[in-house]
């Protein structure tokens, strides 16, 4: 019943929370400066008659609650408007951006999550000897590269072996699929690479301070004392612990990953969401920024609540 | 041994109004519903960790308050000293209702009652040196005419902690000071605006076995030498029956005997305090103590059982124990020796 | 190819980047076009003629043309987009209303032949039909309803793996946003089969990774190379092209008459005295990495007959900058920076961050220069909206700006970049608050001016009088660099624009082999 | 017949600039085939060293020296080699704060299996079988393990500390504290456990405490450990009634009984710092008999009588003078 | 009592049990001194806080001023070459150092006084007042920093105090977090609850024990966001969010990667803005991960690793050597 309990109570948390983002992401977003309008002003001759009737197409005549309930409205029904640069729905965008984005944000994530699991622990484990310089002292320096500046120092080294930008080799024709999902691995190890060298410092750095904060508790005396292995200790006694600080700290860290792939897209050409958020700023696409912006922060919140089941999974106190 | 004398003369009535005293005093925590619960409109539960206790303290009286952790022995200390608020129940203080006193009134009682902490190493303020530690409640209070009068008060306070010559330990800090030093220095602080009362929660438990000595009987000595009351919380039933003049027994959140030290440790009346004296190991080898084991963990304060709440652990409980909540009342031999069971 | 601006979106109703519409011009069909001299030649129209005094012109288009599904294609097609963007003109074809201005309607009598009715006569009614593209009316033809706002949202995307109905040279078989777009040869182009099967724009937007994707041979040509990249480029043994562009920098100065602060500014003499001290050739040398041409008119030599060429930049000059602000009796104050009417002569100048490439190096050599003659300058960068918006704050009333830095493309036909100047531009394009009837009237005479020489004469006399009044100071024309790999060539271009030229498709590119 | 014997036991730690902390200085303690023996002493004296030392759970800090011989077999030959071996299958251990000891993220079932399974005494559900055997003979129900440690009261805890420690039926126990924290009743119930365990399972026991009283009741022998020595060592009733150090007489006169009626006395100064050379005898500072002697030099370990062994000057000149210490 | 398991420093356990954990408010240079890790970061903060004083008299030429051809190779004159408008990269470095370092520090000031102030309120009062800070706190969490500041700084604009306060305010949700924590653990510590009970009010409980207390964690913690902000402000930088008039190493690689430097073969102008990026980074960690290991002595003990203790031969009985 705990247990429900801290579900139930995790899940409304993060509903509230999403609530908070899509009220906020409304008005931060009326506050900006110069009305949507402004942004087809430099369009050749737009006339005043223009500029009303889109006025009244974007429903800005409107006072702003009727706006913001009607923006409720439209996201209920999944509408997000429509962006400005090219007047397709935002929607349709975003769920476009969102499939490009996730594969490599993912590899890149999953590769630096297990990697930086290996080097943190080995770190932590040989703490003070030439395993844990070596491996603290590459992720404390990964860790502390600029992520664009990093994607660029790829981009020298990697020069004409790797695609430089992009998804695919546009002038493949006639692809098999494997042959697809080939060139589309080889476009996505720059980024993805990128992605992880970054995160993987990080993820080392908490990973080895978790597991220095476990390796100092009584049960692993205890655990040690039974006659297991060091590395039966770890695996069966330390790792899971260990596992609990770092899962809060890279759900906490969720927001800055955003930040970074935003980087990364925009060096390797990704067509992804972060590219699109940047290309929303660039071109004032408020709609499309706005929609950018709302979906990045659900998913945090959605990966925060899903680190909070986790976490219920990992430690049966939590409850407590 | 010396306790008998006071113990007498407590027992006797010597102090006719009591220092402070409880009567009827609860004390509740809520407990958390939990998000489910308050959608299902639940009712609040709570924990009565104090649950209608009696208990006062006479001038130059030490009483222990012993029992098992959980029992709500430290919230009755806290609640005498108004540091939390009872939800039922009277506090009179030097005949003063001091049960609902706030603001400037509490801070005026605040110095006439003190009290001192079981981890001498967790009291003091470690940036602090002795020093700060022992004037600070003097800038508190604002109770040192001018830095001459403070210094020579804090110096008082240290001597009669047996911090001598206190010049040598003025400016030390916590890290530089043994174990027992350090809960004498404590002891000066609270000492040093000279109070009526000292709450005492266990006071040596933390401390090694050589030096606990001689700090209970630096609380011996005060309490004899002035008017100062002490309550000592503590789990140590042979500490209590060494230096206490009366012993209260907790279980639960009730006092369910109390009584001159020497009779509640030699001729024990509730089946609870047999029990709880009958496991203490005696130092001598040679001798042996049949333990009457209890049934049963610790219940949980939230659900308290009906009737005599020690019943389901009691080895003698009858039916009757069911019903019968039972009150404290005169048992025993001794003089003012009461226990709550009615099987006395 | 590659390319490092966007796609933004393939509906001409809404396209605004080069990119985009280049795919047009490779798709679709267009009545008229520019050749190698910036002379309007034939396209889907064959011939022309214009009649009742300039206010009818009729067209004999190309028969039995198809579009790439086989639908014919006919001058019905274009009197339809013709008349489509009368209609909308104030609605959802805003877009297109400068080029269908003054039409009244157009009529296909039969297949081949189109005539276009206006309501007064125009100077510019040949260059502006030149602009737009036709489009299919069976697929167009159910959005232009009610109030048309489909004309707008409607992707114009190839849908369900077919290719986009197209009239041009080629056909848009894929297109991916912010990635690629892939373009094949049309089979039913009704004119001379181009040589290659297709080709593929990608999308970068990192020039960097572009560059190296070209390098590695990923791609095998590139628009708009950073200028400094062209020496490896060429060292790399690619063909680097540079081409005098039909683009130029400006540097603003608020010329709204109604300014109520830093009236100073207003002062021609004072202008004079701000373009001694800019040094266009270090800016050239700088911002443009040498890549690129001073220049003083807005209208720029590539587009011929319509450029003045008598109108000359000053020489950068300090002493006689200095000593024009001497006389005007700016006197400097104790930290060198001079005073006017109680304040200090110390000014922000609005950059757009889409130009922060160019503008900011250039900012950087004025700033150094202007401190000499004791003025003051600070960059303020904006997103080209933000900035837009501050130069015409408030409320489109051009009160607040001092100096701004922006580019303007001014297309072939000088009209739409002389029209920028205009009172009635306020709000809309006008980013100096210039004002000037004079100026209005000369606009207005130009417009009508059938005759070609009596027009370029009214053209020149107002370059003269804008390089006078210096709401511009046109700092230079940069180059276009585009580069591709030794196996291609037939990338004519014309002058001021690039490979990828709005006005030219890929019909002739072929690889030397 | 002796099982466990430490022979000489000295542990040093290093400590930060170049400074050596000599923490256990040449203990000697045998214990018989299922005796219970008690090791005494105040806060740093050496004791848990000790005992980690015969589990061989020594930081690396660490450096000993000395013998660990368990049926005659040094244990300490060759480091940590040849101890692991022994661990929890020959000797095994119960720690103090049992809440800490046991891994909050696993059952404690688990945890008590886990030895089982790893030192192939059984598998499967044999090992389970046998966990709950083991829980039961505790006194906790078998179906008890498959709940977390924090569900279990601070009793139920060290009860399940002890069944772990019983999974490989150990020859010797070593209990680090076991009743520290715990409420006196529950102190009682952990101590009849252990007693009527080594009673019936034949177990060695060693019990490290600093409670005096614990001692006296559960053990026939004990040693009192102070600055990292053994001081005083013998039956537990000699060493109450008739102590030949000071300091073991004065820890028992600092300890309250309950019902007892001397005088309980502090012993005034502290333990001297293990990190330098100790100068005498280590308890003379703070040694109400203290005299020239004892300032010179260190009173080795001497019989006293048949078992029954005292580190004192004074029991010299008392076997000189004819009269004990007190 | 029981024993303390000696581990690295067991001088501590047998003189005096309580400190190791009273000298958690000791000196923090004391124990900083004794970490090399302390010092090499100190050393790399101090340098860089050096080369930005001195910034004035130690740029061998001008940041305003073009010195020579764009992207011009180092040379004995440029020892890192020229960037895009010709200007002295080791000139722009100096001036970059100066002007990253006053955002990081001036944005970790303003990121300290919001969280460290809502930190302490929320720790302190507690209840209510911490819920709703709390949820506040979380909220900004879980916006993405990025693009949060993406949408300030064009709701700002990007003048240096802007971007200054945009980080701030980006930043400052850690700083809360931590400072919650430890006051909320520092307000349950008996010698806090012992000064409550004799009277002592907040004011007094906050700013003589609680806040002396928090101060080296705030060290520590300013320590670390300074990084983060110069990070933060490359990142803005990099996106055409940055200050143009201000030269920042955020701003070099931008201008580098605007103007294509890798492609022109100039990695002078990318590299060392980004290396020294990374070293003052280093730099902050290493220092304030010193100090935060410094303050959390349980990171002293670990109880598993690869070296066993050391057997030494049998000796003589030590005592009675006399």
């Amino acid at each position: 019943m705990k247990r429900g309990d801290y579900v139930v109570k995790r899940v409304v948390f993060a509903l509230i929370t999403i609530f908070v983002a899509i009220t906020l992401n409304f008005f931060l977003f009326r506050v900006l400066p110069g009305s949507a309008v402004t942004n087809i002003a430099r369009v050749p001759h737009a006339s005043p008659q223009l500029i009303h009737s889109l006025e009244r197409e974007f429903g800005l005549d409107k006072p702003k609650w009727e706006q913001y309930l009607l923006y409720l409205d439209n996201l209920a029904h999944g509408n997000l408007g429509i962006s400005f640069a090219d007047q397709q729905p935002v929607s349709q965008h975003i769920r476009q951006d969102l499939a490009n984005t996730i594969p490599m944000l993912s590899l890149g994530t999953v590769v630096a999550i297990l990697m930086g699991l290996v080097s943190g622990v080995v770190a932590a484990w040989r703490r003070g000897g030439l395993g844990d310089y070596a491996s603290s002292g590459v992720a404390l320096f990964l860790y502390s590269f600029p992520t664009q500046w990093l994607g660029l120092m790829l981009l020298i080294f990697f020069a004409g072996l790797l695609p430089a930008g992009g998804m695919s080799n546009p002038f493949a024709f006639n692809q098999t699929y494997v042959q697809h999902l080939e060139d589309l691995l080889r476009h996505m190890i720059l980024p993805s690479l990128t992605v992880a060298l970054t995160l993987y410092g990080g993820y080392t750095l908490i990973v080895r301070s978790a597991m220095l904060e476990t390796l100092g508790e009584d049960y692993v005396l205890t655990a040690r004392a039974k006659g297991l292995s060091n590395w039966a200790v770890i695996r069966r006694h330390a790792l899971r612990n260990a596992m609990l600080p770092t899962v809060t700290l890279i759900a906490l860290g969720l927001g800055s990953i955003v930040g970074g792939f935003i980087l990364v897209e925009v060096v390797f050409s990704w067509p992804g969401i972060g590219q699109a958020a940047y290309e929303a700023v660039v071109q004032r696409d408020y709609p499309m920024l706005q929609a950018v912006f709302l979906v990045l922060t659900i998913s945090v919140v959605l990966f925060n609540l899903l680190a909070d089941l986790l976490y219920l999974k990992l430690d049966p106190r939590v409850s407590e | 041994m010396k306790a008998d004398p006071a113990a007498f003369r407590s027992a006797a009535g010597v102090s006719d109004e009591p220092l402070v005293e409880a009567r009827g005093l609860v004390v509740t925590y809520p407990l958390r519903r939990g998000l489910v619960g308050a959608l299902r409109r639940r009712p609040r539960r709570s924990v009565r960790a104090v649950d209608g206790v009696d208990i006062f303290v006479g001038r130059g009286e030490m009483v222990a308050l012993v029992g098992e952790s959980g029992c709500g022995k430290t919230t009755t200390g806290q609640a005498l000293l108004r540091l939390v608020d009872p939800q039922a129940g009277t506090i009179h203080f030097m005949g003063e209702d001091v049960t609902h006193l706030g603001g400037r009134d509490l801070r005026r009682l605040r110095r006439r009652m003190q009290m001192i902490y079981q981890d001498p190493y967790e009291s003091l303020d470690p940036r602090f040196t002795v020093q700060a530690t022992v004037e600070e409640p003097l800038r508190i209070h604002r109770a040192a005419r001018d830095r001459r009068d403070l210094q020579q008060q804090v110096t008082n306070a240290l001597e009669r902690a047996g911090l001598v010559p206190a010049s040598m330990y003025l400016h030390r800090r916590p890290h530089e000071l043994s174990g027992g030093q350090r809960q004498r220095v404590a002891i000066a602080a609270s000492l040093v605006l000279r109070p009526d009362l000292l709450v005492a929660d266990e006071p040596v438990s933390m401390l090694d076995v050589s030096v606990r000595a001689g700090v209970l009987a630096l609380l011996d000595d005060l309490r004899t030498g002035g008017d100062l009351g002490i309550l000592m919380i503590t789990h140590d039933l042979s500490t209590a029956a060494h230096f206490a003049d009366r012993i209260a027994v907790m279980y639960l959140g009730r006092i369910v005997e109390e009584g001159a030290a020497r009779d509640v440790v030699r001729d024990p009346q509730h089946p609870y305090t047999k029990a709880l004296l009958s496991a203490v190991p005696p130092r001598d080898p040679r001798e042996r103590r049949v333990i009457q084991a209890l049934k049963g963990e610790t219940p949980d304060p939230v659900n308290v059982p009906s009737g005599c709440r020690f019943h389901p652990r009691c080895p003698v409980a009858r039916a009757a124990c069911r019903e019968v909540d039972p009150e404290l009342r005169p048992a025993g031999t001794g003089l003012r020796h009461r226990a709550a069971c009615i099987l006395v | 190819m590659g390319t490092d601006s966007t796609i933004d979106s393939l509906n001409p109703m809404v396209a605004f980047q080069a990119t985009a519409i280049w795919v047009h011009t490779n798709i679709y069909p267009y009545l008229l076009n520019y050749n190698k001299n910036a002379e309007i030649i034939p396209s889907f129209a064959r011939s022309w003629k214009a009649s009742d005094g300039g206010r009818t012109y009729t067209f004999h288009t190309v028969p039995n043309a198809e579009w790439s599904d086989g639908k014919p294609l006919t001058a019905k097609d274009a009197a339809w987009t013709i008349n489509t963007l009368v209609k909308y003109k104030s609605g959802p074809t805003s877009y297109w209303e400068p080029q269908v201005l003054h039409i009244t309607k157009a009529d296909a009598p039969n297949d081949n032949t189109l005539v276009v009715h206006y309501n007064k006569p125009i100077a510019t009614a040949l260059s502006n039909i030149l602009q737009f593209p036709i489009l299919p009316e069976h697929v167009w033809g159910k959005l232009a309803t009610g109030n048309g706002k489909e004309l707008k949202t409607y992707p114009n995307t190839p849908q369900n793996g077919k290719p986009l109905v197209s009239g041009g040279p080629f056909m848009l078989t894929k297109y991916q946003k912010d990635q690629l777009a892939i373009l094949q040869a049309n089979p039913h182009w009704w004119g001379p089969k181009p040589h290659i099967s297709g080709f593929g724009i990608q999308i970068f937007s990192n020039s960097d990774a572009m560059l190296s994707a070209f390098k590695n041979g990923q791609i095998d040509a590139i628009d708009d190379v950073p200028n400094t990249a062209v020496d490896t480029l060429k060292k790399a043994g690619f063909v680097v092209r540079t081409t005098p562009g039909n683009f130029f920098y400006d540097f603003i100065i608020n010329s709204n008459p109604k300014k109520p602060e830093h009236r100073e500014l207003l002062n021609v003499k004072l202008r004079e005295a701000f373009e001694y001290a800019i040094d266009r050739q270090r800016i050239v040398n700088v911002a443009l990495n040498g890549f690129g041409t001073i220049g003083a008119t807005i209208v720029p030599a590539t587009t011929g007959k319509w450029h003045d060429s008598n109108v000359k930049p000053l020489p950068f000059d300090l002493a006689k900058a200095n000593g024009i602000l001497d006389s005007l009796g700016f006197k400097r104050g104790s930290n060198g920076i001079r005073v006017a009417d109680g304040h200090p002569m110390s000014y922000q100048v609005i950059v757009p961050n889409s130009r922060t490439d160019v503008l900011t190096p250039t900012f950087r050599v004025i700033q150094g220069d202007f401190r000499k003659i004791g003025i003051s300058l600070q960059e303020k960068v904006l997103d080209p909206n933000g900035a837009f918006e501050a130069i015409t704050a408030p409320n489109d009333k051009y009160l607040n700006f001092d100096l701004a830095m922006w580019d303007w493309i001014p297309g072939e036909d000088p009209d739409s970049i002389l029209s920028v100047l205009l009172c009635n531009q306020y709000g809309s394009n006008s980013d100096t608050g210039y004002c000037s009837p004079a100026y209005d009237r000369l606009y207005r005479e130009q417009a009508e001016a059938i005759d070609v020489d009596r027009r370029v004469q009214i053209v020149h006399e107002m370059q003269a009088m804008i390089a006078h009044d210096r709401p511009y100071i046109v700092l230079n024309y940069p180059d276009v660099i585009q580069a591709y790999t030794k196996n291609w060539t037939g990338f004519y271009d014309l002058p001021g624009e690039g490979i990828f030229d709005v006005y030219q498709s890929m019909l002739d590119v072929h690889t030397t082999s | 017949m002796t099982l466990l014997a430490i022979e000489q036991l000295n542990v040093w730690f290093d400590l930060d600039g170049g400074r050596q902390l000599h923490a256990v200085r040449g203990v000697d303690l045998s214990l018989d085939a299922g005796e219970r023996v008690g090791l005494v002493g105040e806060s740093g004296c050496g004791k848990s060293t000790t005992v980690l030392a015969v589990m061989g759970l020594l930081p690396p800090n660490a450096s000993v020296s000395g013998r660990i011989l368990l049926d005659g077999k040094d244990l300490l030959e060759q480091g940590e080699r040849s101890m692991v071996p022994h661990r929890w299958r020959d000797v095994a251990m119960v720690f103090q704060g049992a809440m800490n000891a046991l891994n909050p993220v696993r059952t404690v079932g688990d945890q008590i299996r886990e030895p089982i399974e790893l030192h192939g005494i059984a598998t499967g559900e044999r090992a389970q079988a046998r966990v709950g055997e083991l829980l039961e003979l505790v006194g906790i129900p078998a179906t008890a393990g498959a709940r977390y440690p924090h569900e279990f009261s601070g009793g139920m805890r060290q009860r399940a500390s002890i069944a772990m420690a019983l999974a490989c039926k150990p020859k010797v126990l070593l209990a680090d504290e076991p009743t520290t924290a715990l409420d006196v009743m529950v102190q009682a119930q952990i101590l009849q456990l252990l007693m009527s365990l080594s009673d019936e399972l034949g177990l060695t026991l060693l019990l490290v405490t600093h409670d005096l009283p614990v001692v006296a009741q559960t053990c026939g022998r004990a040693a009192v450990m102070y600055a990292g020595q053994i001081v005083e060592s013998g039956p537990i009733d000699e060493l109450f009634h008739d102590p030949r150090h000071p300091y073991t007489r004065l820890l028992f006169a600092a300890t309250p009984d309950l019902v007892g009626t001397d005088e309980v006395v502090s012993i005034p100064g502290a333990p001297p710092p293990l990190d330098r050379p100790i100068q005498g005898c280590p308890f003379q500072p703070r040694c109400p008999a203290a005299f020239d002697r004892c300032l010179q030099e260190d009173p080795a370990l001497r019989p006293v009588s048949a078992f029954h062994r005292a580190a004192c000057h004074l029991n010299e000149v008392a076997a000189g003078m004819g009269r004990g210490v007190r | 009592m029981s024993d303390v398991l000696p581990l690295q420093d067991p001088g501590l356990a047998t003189e005096d049990p309580g400190a190791a954990r009273a000298s958690r408010g000791g000196s923090i240079w004391k124990l900083l001194r004794e970490r090399p890790s302390a010092l090499l970061g100190g050393s790399i903060l101090i340098i860089f806080i050096v080369i930005a004083l001195l910034s004035g008299w130690i740029e061998p030429y001008s940041t305003n001023q073009q010195v020579g051809p764009v992207f011009g190779h180092p040379s004995a004159r440029h020892w890192l070459g020229l960037d895009d408008s010709g200007y002295d990269m080791v000139s722009l470095l100096i001036e970059g150092t100066k002007v990253s370092l006053i955002v990081g520090f001036a944005a970790t000031l303003v990121s300290m006084v919001i969280g460290g102030g809502i930190g302490m309120i929320s720790g302190y009062f507690g209840g209510g007042t911490d819920t709703f800070l709390m949820r506040v706190t979380d909220y900004f969490l879980v916006i993405p920093d990025i693009p949060l500041m993406m949408v300030l700084a064009a709701l700002f604009g990007s003048s240096l105090f802007n971007i200054i306060l945009v980080i701030g305010i980006i930043l400052w949700t850690g700083t809360a977090r931590v400072i919650r924590s430890q006051v909320k653990s520092l307000r349950e510590r008996v010698y806090v609850k012992r000064a409550r009970s004799l009277g002592a009010g907040n004011w007094r409980l906050i700013t003589r024990h609680i806040l002396p207390q928090v101060a080296p964690l705030l060290v520590a913690n300013t320590v670390l966001t300074v990084a983060v902000a110069i990070f933060d402000e490359t990142a803005l930088s990099f996106l055409g969010l940055g200050d143009p008039s201000k030269v920042t190493w955020g701003s070099i690689i931008e201008h580098a990667f605007e103007r294509s430097a890798v492609s022109a073969g100039a990695w002078w102008a990318l590299v060392p803005a980004g290396v020294c990026v990374a070293i003052l980074t280093i730099g902050c960690y290493l220092l304030g991960q010193a100090i935060e290991d410094a303050l959390n002595p349980r990171l002293k003990v670990a109880h598993l690793t690869t070296r066993g203790f050391k057997v030494r031969p049998l000796v003589g009985r030590e005592k009675g050597a006399s």
